[in-house]
């Protein structure tokens, strides 16, 4: 029966996660216009703008290889796959066991690798410039997120994402500072994943500060869909994985059955909107850095993450 | 199967001896080449059987004056030849390949030998063999290295060559008297019974470090690699790359987990893992910023022997801090990463030989768009690309899966230090991944992708039948790797147990695990996942979305017409090498390696492109070429004053001993 | 025999005086003198050859005083003579080192080798002792000689009353084998030497300081 | 007449008969035969048992440099019999240099043989006189220079030697037979009981005389000099053969120190002077411009390993010693048959002037190449296995020496391999007058690579009776 539930639940989570993507950007974008004054667009307008791009033809160079037409499936399912192993309103559920914290993020990295090809495939300017712009903010991003895991797998013993997730709804760990530590470097590894303000802007196609805008100048039509469709399940992943790891409470375990799943359900609503709420507020207060000043802002999120690992050690040592 | 190893190694020499002969008909090259396959295919079948098998030794009827030379196969040794002999059969192929015409014998002979010379390496049972094989191995891949030797370029890459692999050979040497102590017995059976302690031990470690390392390629003696690597043809650079440096660390592992004994403290894996994470950085850094392919490829090679030895080294402290699982793991990561890189970095160089030859260039400011000209070395090269840049579910990512879990478990050594130093070396291990996989996508993406930057690039031609099969064979095998770690991690137990006396935490067949119960990873599944997650994406826009792409000219915020005298557009429009580094060679490089760089504006409406002129120097390099040769000079100048001495003078010196030593005596007497 | 002998008094006097003859070769400025003094030594070097092949009963030594008076009491100098006149050196013997600084280095050459022969040679006899201490002395004169004289004959003389040292030595040590051979083929050299400076013409060849010519001598000229 | 003799005297003989022959080719094919028959004889000599002829006698410390020396002497003479005609020579000269060369031969083998101190000396200095004359022999200034130098230096060495010999005999003389007096055999029985302070002075006269003619720093002036001026195939037997008699009478020397366990220890002397050879040698390689000095200089850089070996003494380190010396004559004279030839064929001995010899003549820069590489201590020649054997050896006993060692042996093998590249890699500079026709060619060549494959075979398959018999000398020296 447990198995049952478990699948259900997987499929439920996968389900609910790949709807609540472009939800979530219209949402995010919404509440930015607010806070700035404006009406702002209806919360559901990314997700149309989603299914009126699917009915266009993509218009391809003509030196556009096959890398061009395979690399938004790619992108995308790369999204989904990790998106399906980050725990939402559940824990146990049936990919559980694979839901791997370094796995995820290999998972986004071929995501970003299938993007960066993508645009360098006919050779403009701007495709490679991104490129070359949003692997070098990953070479950056790598170790702050690897360090942060390296809190966390102390902390849990492993680097499975449900495990940790268990461990820190039992509790027992209490708050640390270390934890906080690695959450701000997490912060700052997810706002450079989804070049947000202030690695990048959204909503902006300036030439020479974007970067995720720039490898896919050259998509349309279905193709474009994707990529965005990519980049909104991204967001909301890392969104889903902060709550998970740092906001347990309310999660359900899979096994439990549905009755309790309504009750994680609704958490998990709450949080994200609370995350995404706190996201617009930061993005709206502050405003995009020059691009080389990026490395310093993840440089020093790396650092933050070390401090927490070295602060771990010493407590460790000393217990 | 030490008999048909040995018969393996000995048809190898055969046939560099009959090479001078066969070299003067038509298919002779073909015969050498063709030989040299099979001999490396007999050699990864022996491998496999003495995985499997348990330890033989024999003694060969020569040697050196005092003894027999020993040879022996154990698990790690067999583990190291089953490497040989897959990047040995690829690199083969693709010679046998790229044949065009007879050969001339200088680059007939020395292949069968460099071959040989690994092999006796891997199979010898004591110093003066494995130095012998170690050495062969230097000089015949030199005289290949220096193969074309018209060009300074080259010359000087074959000088630095041949002079560290001496210099790495007297360490060698060195390292073994030390072990061997006042017996001066250098059979391995009889060195494990002295293991040596303290400062012994520490200098032990510091010569093979100097020996085995410089070869190995690792920072601060890696310049060596960078020159001598492309120089060579590529099958050899292949061979180089892929089987040459694990070689190196096989006399490494050798040593540190074998001869020196199983009592060896904590610290001794310290400088390991140290000198893995400088070389992972300055590696992936370097392939960043160079504009040859094959450099660029050497440079990753040193990354991955940076990470192999960090794993080598976080097993050496797990032992010595008795985690022997976790010991186990490390180790265990270590020689996956080692066959894994031996195979796809065997792929990516006979790509660039491909490349090479289909479009005469290596420089990547000439080429751009072979995804067109030559769509199966292409895609076989994005199979070792992605397997580089560590994406799953390939072989790369598995294994640096585990070194990771091996870093992250790091702090379950007691010591604060140590720790300290392991949370670092994670941070760099990390940043070294992403770096390699900015240098793999530049690689990939400048030279496939985009358009062609020359005629000759526009006019490139895919290779022959046996080149593609050269080429696919190490390919499919970095898929199958990347799926099966679980499996090849189960054939490395028996190396496993022989270096930390324990085995890798199971996790079943199909997947790898960090610690009993602990994170796991299922290559399969995460496949199996991905291509689901694709097809269900490809289900779903086929429903709503139309077939088909309409096509057009390139958009670019804006439509340019390439001008008449390019057809293929103005490679100037295109990111160059040096322009797709600049953001790490901003960020890292000016720190890390004094890189430079400068832009040459047009005068203002002027249409010319702005021109970047960028560079860096390789500290290490640097120094090499900077001060030492000034101590020398100044040291040969001093000993010039005493050559300039006319007979009188020299009489002098003569009359100046005598008296010298008369007075030596006299004191001596006097006490 | 042992101290207060006659035999051990008249050996003793000969040494003496091939020792004495040579801080005479390191002391005469003018080049006529250097090649006397070195005849005279010669000379007395075969008269302690000969009063040796008398005290140890060796006839054989006796051959070795005839060829030596016969080679270096005449036929060298005689030799030397003709290439100075030959070659006309100008008579003075300029010195690398002063004349007072080389005969105070040679007397602290003559002290080095006493204090190193005569506690090494204890077993021996005091003859013999005394004597190897008389020739190292000579020896080590020998070379003094040849490193502080720039022109060539003044060297080779300096290497000539070196090998006087040997044969002194040699003929010291009682009963020794192959002495005559041995003195014969050390003399055969010295001829060799002289043949050389007599065939060569060689006034300098000892002593090129200048060194660029020395490169191009050298073959390594750029 | 024991066979002994019989070698020595039919070298002479030969040199007799060589020194009435005008015509270049009867003289130096006569002198190949000669040659021919005198190895013959050697390996005669290597069969018979070892035995105690009067003055000479062979033990397992002469033989087989002995053989080595007879070997070399035969190669080298078809060597000069393909490339003498390039010097120039008119008939008396002809007769000069072959006589010369046949009376060095044997007068080195004597040497060698000489069990006596006394004949060995003479037997020396007579080898010393042959080879000054042909040293000497083009008479240009830079050969008078050159053949002077040696002939002053190695005089006042051997005379120096000759006054360790006679104080050696005053050390044994209580204790000796007249007649035997200067036995080495009967020496070394008595050497323990003889008075320590005089076989000190003696040791220190004969190490410095003979390490002189050896060519230890600082007593090398004379080395590089002799090595690089006169006819090409000299350079070869100076460098192959009179160093291994030098350093074989230093050896006599030493082991009857040695046997006194009172006298003072040989062995720091021997190493001190060989660390400073080795040093000294390697910054100098880095400034020749003259390729038969540079390898003259790295001649001084292996008799300093050689003398390192044995001032470390023990058998491990006593039998690399042996090997290095053996390799070194066979490699090293390789290396001046392509040197020479090289030089030849460009028409100059700078190395500025030889280049891309792989280019124009492979046979000659492959087999140059590799003879480097060998002397560079690289696989599989015999130096490999006797600088293993020795460092091995050193690393046990005094790691820091070892190290120092290796530090010199580095910048030494940096400064070969620059010079190997130079001469025989890049572009190829054009060739001079003089290119011999097809057979000579190949016979000027064909030493050259015999050498590297016995320095192969002796190497890797040694045969045992020979190595039995170096370990026994190994254990000789002591």
């Amino acid at each position: 029966m447990a198995i049952v539930w478990s699948i259900l639940s997987q499929a439920l989570h996968i389900v609910l996660i790949v709807a609540a993507a472009p939800v979530l950007t219209g949402v995010l974008r919404w509440l930015k216009a607010r806070m700035m004054g404006r009406r702002g667009a209806h919360p559901l307008q990314p997700l149309r703008d989603l299914l009126k791009l699917l009915r266009k033809t993509p218009v391809l160079a003509e030196n556009a290889s096959p890398v061009s037409r395979a690399a938004p499936y790619l992108a995308a399912g790369a999204a989904v796959a990790a998106a399906a192993l980050v725990p939402s309103f559940a824990r146990g559920m049936a990919f559980a066991p694979l839901s791997d914290l370094i796995v995820v993020a290999g998972l986004l990295a071929l995501g970003r690798v299938a993007m960066a090809l993508a645009g360098m495939d006919v050779g403009t300017p701007f495709g490679g410039l991104g490129a070359a712009r949003e692997m070098s903010f990953a070479a950056l991003a790598e170790p702050a997120l690897v360090v942060a895991a390296l809190s966390l797998a102390i902390l849990a013993g492993t680097t499975n994402l449900d495990a940790i997730a268990g461990a820190f709804r039992e509790g027992g760990l209490g708050l640390r500072v270390s934890l906080g530590l690695a959450l701000v470097a997490l912060l700052a590894v997810a706002i450079a994943e989804n070049a947000r303000i202030p690695v990048d802007n959204p909503a902006t196609h300036l030439e020479l500060t974007m970067v995720h805008e720039a490898m896919i100048l050259e998509a349309s039509g279905r193709h474009l869909a994707l990529w965005d469709f990519a980049a909104m399940l991204r967001l909301t992943l890392w969104l889903a994985l902060l709550s998970a790891v740092f906001l347990p409470l309310g999660q359900a375990p899979a096994g439990a059955g549905p009755h309790l799943w309504i009750l994680g359900l609704v958490a998990w609503v709450a949080k994200m909107g609370a995350l995404a709420l706190a996201l617009a507020a930061f993005e709206s207060a502050i405003a995009k850095m020059r691009v080389f000043r990026v490395p310093e802002f993840l440089g020093a999120a790396l650092l933050l993450g070390l401090l927490g690992a070295v602060l771990l050690f010493v407590s460790t040592g000393l217990t | 199967m030490l008999t048909l190893l040995l018969l393996a190694t000995g048809s190898l020499l055969a046939l560099a001896v009959a090479a001078p002969v066969l070299a003067r008909h038509e298919a002779g090259g073909r015969a050498v080449f063709g030989g040299c396959a099979a001999a490396s295919l007999l050699i990864a079948m022996g491998a496999i059987g003495g995985l499997l098998g348990s330890p033989e030794a024999a003694d060969l009827p020569f040697g050196p004056p005092w003894g027999p030379a020993r040879v022996a196969i154990d698990a790690l040794s067999a583990w190291f030849l089953l490497i040989l002999g897959l990047a040995g059969t690829a690199a083969s192929i693709f010679a046998l390949g790229s044949l065009h015409g007879p050969e001339a014998p200088r680059r007939l002979v020395p292949y069968p030998l460099f071959l040989a010379g690994m092999a006796v390496t891997l199979l010898a049972a004591d110093g003066f063999t494995l130095l012998l094989g170690f050495e062969a191995m230097s000089l015949a891949s030199w005289v290949l290295v220096a193969h074309d030797h018209e060009e300074e370029a080259n010359r000087r890459a074959a000088r630095i060559y041949l002079g560290f692999a001496g210099f790495g050979g007297l360490s060698l040497i060195l390292a073994f008297g030390m072990l061997a102590g006042g017996a001066g017995d250098v059979a391995f059976a009889a060195l494990r019974e002295a293991p040596p302690d303290g400062w012994r031990a520490a200098l032990v470690l510091a010569l093979v470090l100097a020996g085995a390392g410089s070869k190995a390629g690792l920072a601060p003696l890696h310049v060596w690699l960078p020159l001598a690597h492309p120089a060579a043809p590529s099958h050899v650079s292949a061979l180089m790359s892929g089987a040459m440096t694990k070689v190196a660390l096989y006399v490494l592992a050798r040593f540190a987990f074998d001869l020196m004994g199983t009592a060896q403290p904590l610290w001794l894996g310290a400088p390991l893992v140290a000198l893995g994470a400088a070389s992972a950085v300055i590696g992936a850094l370097r392939a960043n910023l160079e504009d040859d392919i094959k450099t660029l490829l050497a440079c990753s090679t040193i990354e991955n022997v940076g990470l192999i030895s960090i794993g080598l080294g976080l097993a050496l402290a797990f032992r010595g801090a008795d985690l022997p699982a976790l010991a186990a793991l490390a180790a265990g990561a270590a020689l996956l990463h080692a066959l894994n890189h031996a195979v796809f970095k065997t792929l990516l160089f006979l790509a660039a030989g491909e490349v090479l030859h289909g479009a005469l260039s290596r420089r990547i400011d000439r080429l751009g768009g072979l995804i067109h000209r030559m769509p199966v070395t292409a895609w076989a090269a994005l199979a070792g690309v992605a397997a580089a840049a560590s994406l799953p579910p390939l072989s790369g990512f598995a294994s640096e899966w585990l070194l990771l879990q091996a870093l992250l478990a790091s702090w379950r050594v007691g010591d604060l230090a140590f720790q300290m130093g392991a949370a670092a070396a994670t941070a760099l291990a990390a940043l070294a991944a992403a770096l390699a996989a900015a240098a793999m996508v530049r690689f990939w993406g400048l030279v496939f992708l985009g358009r062609p930057r020359t005629p000759r690039a526009a006019g490139a031609e895919e290779g022959g039948r046996l080149v593609q099969a050269a080429l696919i064979l190490p390919a499919g095998l970095t898929v199958l790797f990347g799926l099966l770690p679980g499996l090849m991690l189960d054939l490395a137990e028996p190396a496993l147990r022989l270096m930390t006396r324990a085995a890798a935490p199971r996790a079943g067949f199909v997947a790898i695990g960090a610690a009993e119960g602990g994170a796991r990873y299922w290559p399969l599944l995460v496949a199996l996942l991905l291509a689901a997650a694709i097809g269900a994406v490809v289900w779903a826009v086929r429903r709503r979305a139309p077939t088909g792409v309409a096509r057009g000219p390139i958009w670019d915020c804006g439509f340019i017409a390439a001008p008449h005298h390019l057809p293929f557009g103005d490679p100037s429009t295109q990111p160059t090498a040096s322009g797709f580094g600049q953001p790490l060679r901003r960020m890292l490089g000016t720190s890390l390696l004094v890189a430079r760089e400068g832009v040459t504006m047009p005068p203002p409406g002027a249409t010319g492109p702005a021109i970047l002129h960028s560079g860096f120097d390789d500290p290490a390099l640097v120094a090499l070429e900077g001060p030492v040769p000034r101590w020398r000079d100044a040291a040969a100048a001093q000993a010039e004053r005493l050559r300039d001495l006319s007979i009188r003078q020299c009489l002098g010196l003569t009359f100046g001993a005598v008296v010298l030593m008369l007075a030596l005596l006299a004191w001596l007497e006097a006490r | 025999m042992s101290f207060g002998q006659l035999g051990y008094d008249v050996a003793h006097l000969l040494g003496g005086g091939v020792l004495l003859l040579s801080f005479v070769l390191l002391y005469q400025r003018r080049i006529g003198a250097v090649i006397n003094a070195f005849a005279t030594q010669g000379t007395l070097l075969a008269l302690a050859a000969a009063w040796q092949a008398h005290a140890q009963g060796a006839p054989g030594l006796y051959l070795t005083a005839v060829l030596a008076f016969a080679a270096k009491g005449v036929l060298i100098p005689l030799a030397l003579h003709a290439i100075v006149r030959r070659l006309d050196l100008h008579r003075s013997v300029e010195t690398a080192l002063g004349v007072g600084l080389s005969m105070t280095a040679g007397v602290a050459l003559v002290g080095l080798s006493i204090l190193v022969v005569l506690p090494a040679t204890e077993g021996a006899r005091a003859l013999a002792r005394e004597d190897v201490a008389l020739a190292l002395s000579v020896v080590l004169l020998g070379m003094l000689m040849m490193i502080t004289r720039r022109n060539a004959i003044s060297q080779v003389i300096g290497l000539l009353s070196l090998e006087n040292g040997l044969i002194l030595a040699a003929i010291g040590v009682a009963g020794m084998p192959l002495v005559v051979e041995l003195s014969t083929a050390a003399l055969v050299l010295m001829v060799a030497v002289v043949a050389g400076v007599f065939a060569f013409q060689i006034r300098e060849r000892f002593d090129t300081l200048d060194t660029g010519s020395l490169e191009e001598h050298r073959g390594e000229g750029r | 007449m024991p066979l002994q003799w019989a070698i020595v005297f039919f070298a002479w003989g030969g040199a007799v008969a060589l020194a009435a022959v005008p015509r270049l080719r009867t003289a130096t094919m006569l002198n190949v035969g000669i040659s021919a028959v005198f190895f013959l004889l050697a390996v005669a000599l290597a069969l018979q048992p070892f035995a105690q002829h009067g003055w000479t006698h062979t033990d397992a410390l002469n033989t087989p440099f002995i053989l080595v020396s007879a070997f070399v002497g035969l190669t080298t003479s078809v060597f000069s019999a393909a490339t003498l005609d390039q010097e120039g020579f008119d008939h008396w000269r002809i007769r000069a240099y072959h006589a010369a060369y046949q009376v060095f031969m044997g007068a080195q083998t004597l040497a060698l043989l000489a069990d006596n101190l006394g004949v060995m000396w003479v037997a020396i200095e007579i080898a010393t006189l042959a080879t000054v004359s042909m040293v000497g022999v083009h008479r240009t200034p830079a050969a008078f220079e050159a053949a002077w130098k040696f002939f002053i230096l190695c005089g006042v060495g051997i005379a120096l030697a000759l006054f360790g010999t006679i104080v050696l005999y005053l050390a044994a003389q209580p204790l000796l037979h007249e007649e035997t007096g200067l036995s080495w055999a009967a020496l070394m029985g008595v050497a323990a009981r003889c008075d320590p302070n005089t076989l000190n002075l003696a040791f220190a006269f004969l190490l410095l005389g003979y390490g002189t003619k050896a060519g230890l720093v600082p007593l090398h002036s004379w080395l590089p000099d002799a090595h690089a001026e006169g006819p090409v195939p000299i350079s070869a037997v100076l460098s192959g053969l009179l160093l291994n008699a030098a350093m074989l009478a230093v050896l006599r020397a030493k082991s009857i120190v040695g046997a006194n366990p009172d006298a003072i220890a040989p062995g720091p002397f021997l190493l001190a002077l060989g660390l400073a050879s080795v040093l000294l040698a390697s910054v100098s390689l880095w400034r020749r411009r003259d390729v038969r000095r540079f390898f003259g200089w790295s001649s001084i850089e292996h008799m300093g390993i050689v003398a390192f070996a044995f001032g470390l003494g023990g058998a491990a380190a006593n039998l690399a010693g042996l090997l290095h010396l053996l390799g070194h004559s066979v490699i090293k004279s390789a290396v001046f048959f392509g040197v020479g030839r090289a030089a030849q064929a460009k028409g100059s001995q700078k190395i500025a002037d030889i280049s891309g010899l792989v280019a124009t003549h492979p046979a000659l820069g492959w087999g140059l190449a590799f003879a480097i590489a060998g002397i560079a201590g690289m696989p599989p020649f015999l130096l490999f296995v006797s600088e293993f054997r020795l460092l091995t050896a050193a690393a046990a006993e005094a790691p820091w020496l070892g190290i120092a060692l290796v530090v010199g042996m580095v910048m030494a093998l940096a400064a070969l391999i620059t010079v190997l590249q130079a001469l025989c890699f890049g572009p190829p500079t054009p060739d001079a007058a003089g290119a011999l026709d097809g057979w000579r060619e190949a016979a000027a060549a064909a030493p050259l690579w015999l050498h590297l494959a016995v320095a192969t075979l002796l190497g890797l398959a040694m045969p045992g009776a020979l190595g039995a018999m170096l370990a026994e000398a190994a254990r000789i020296i002591g």
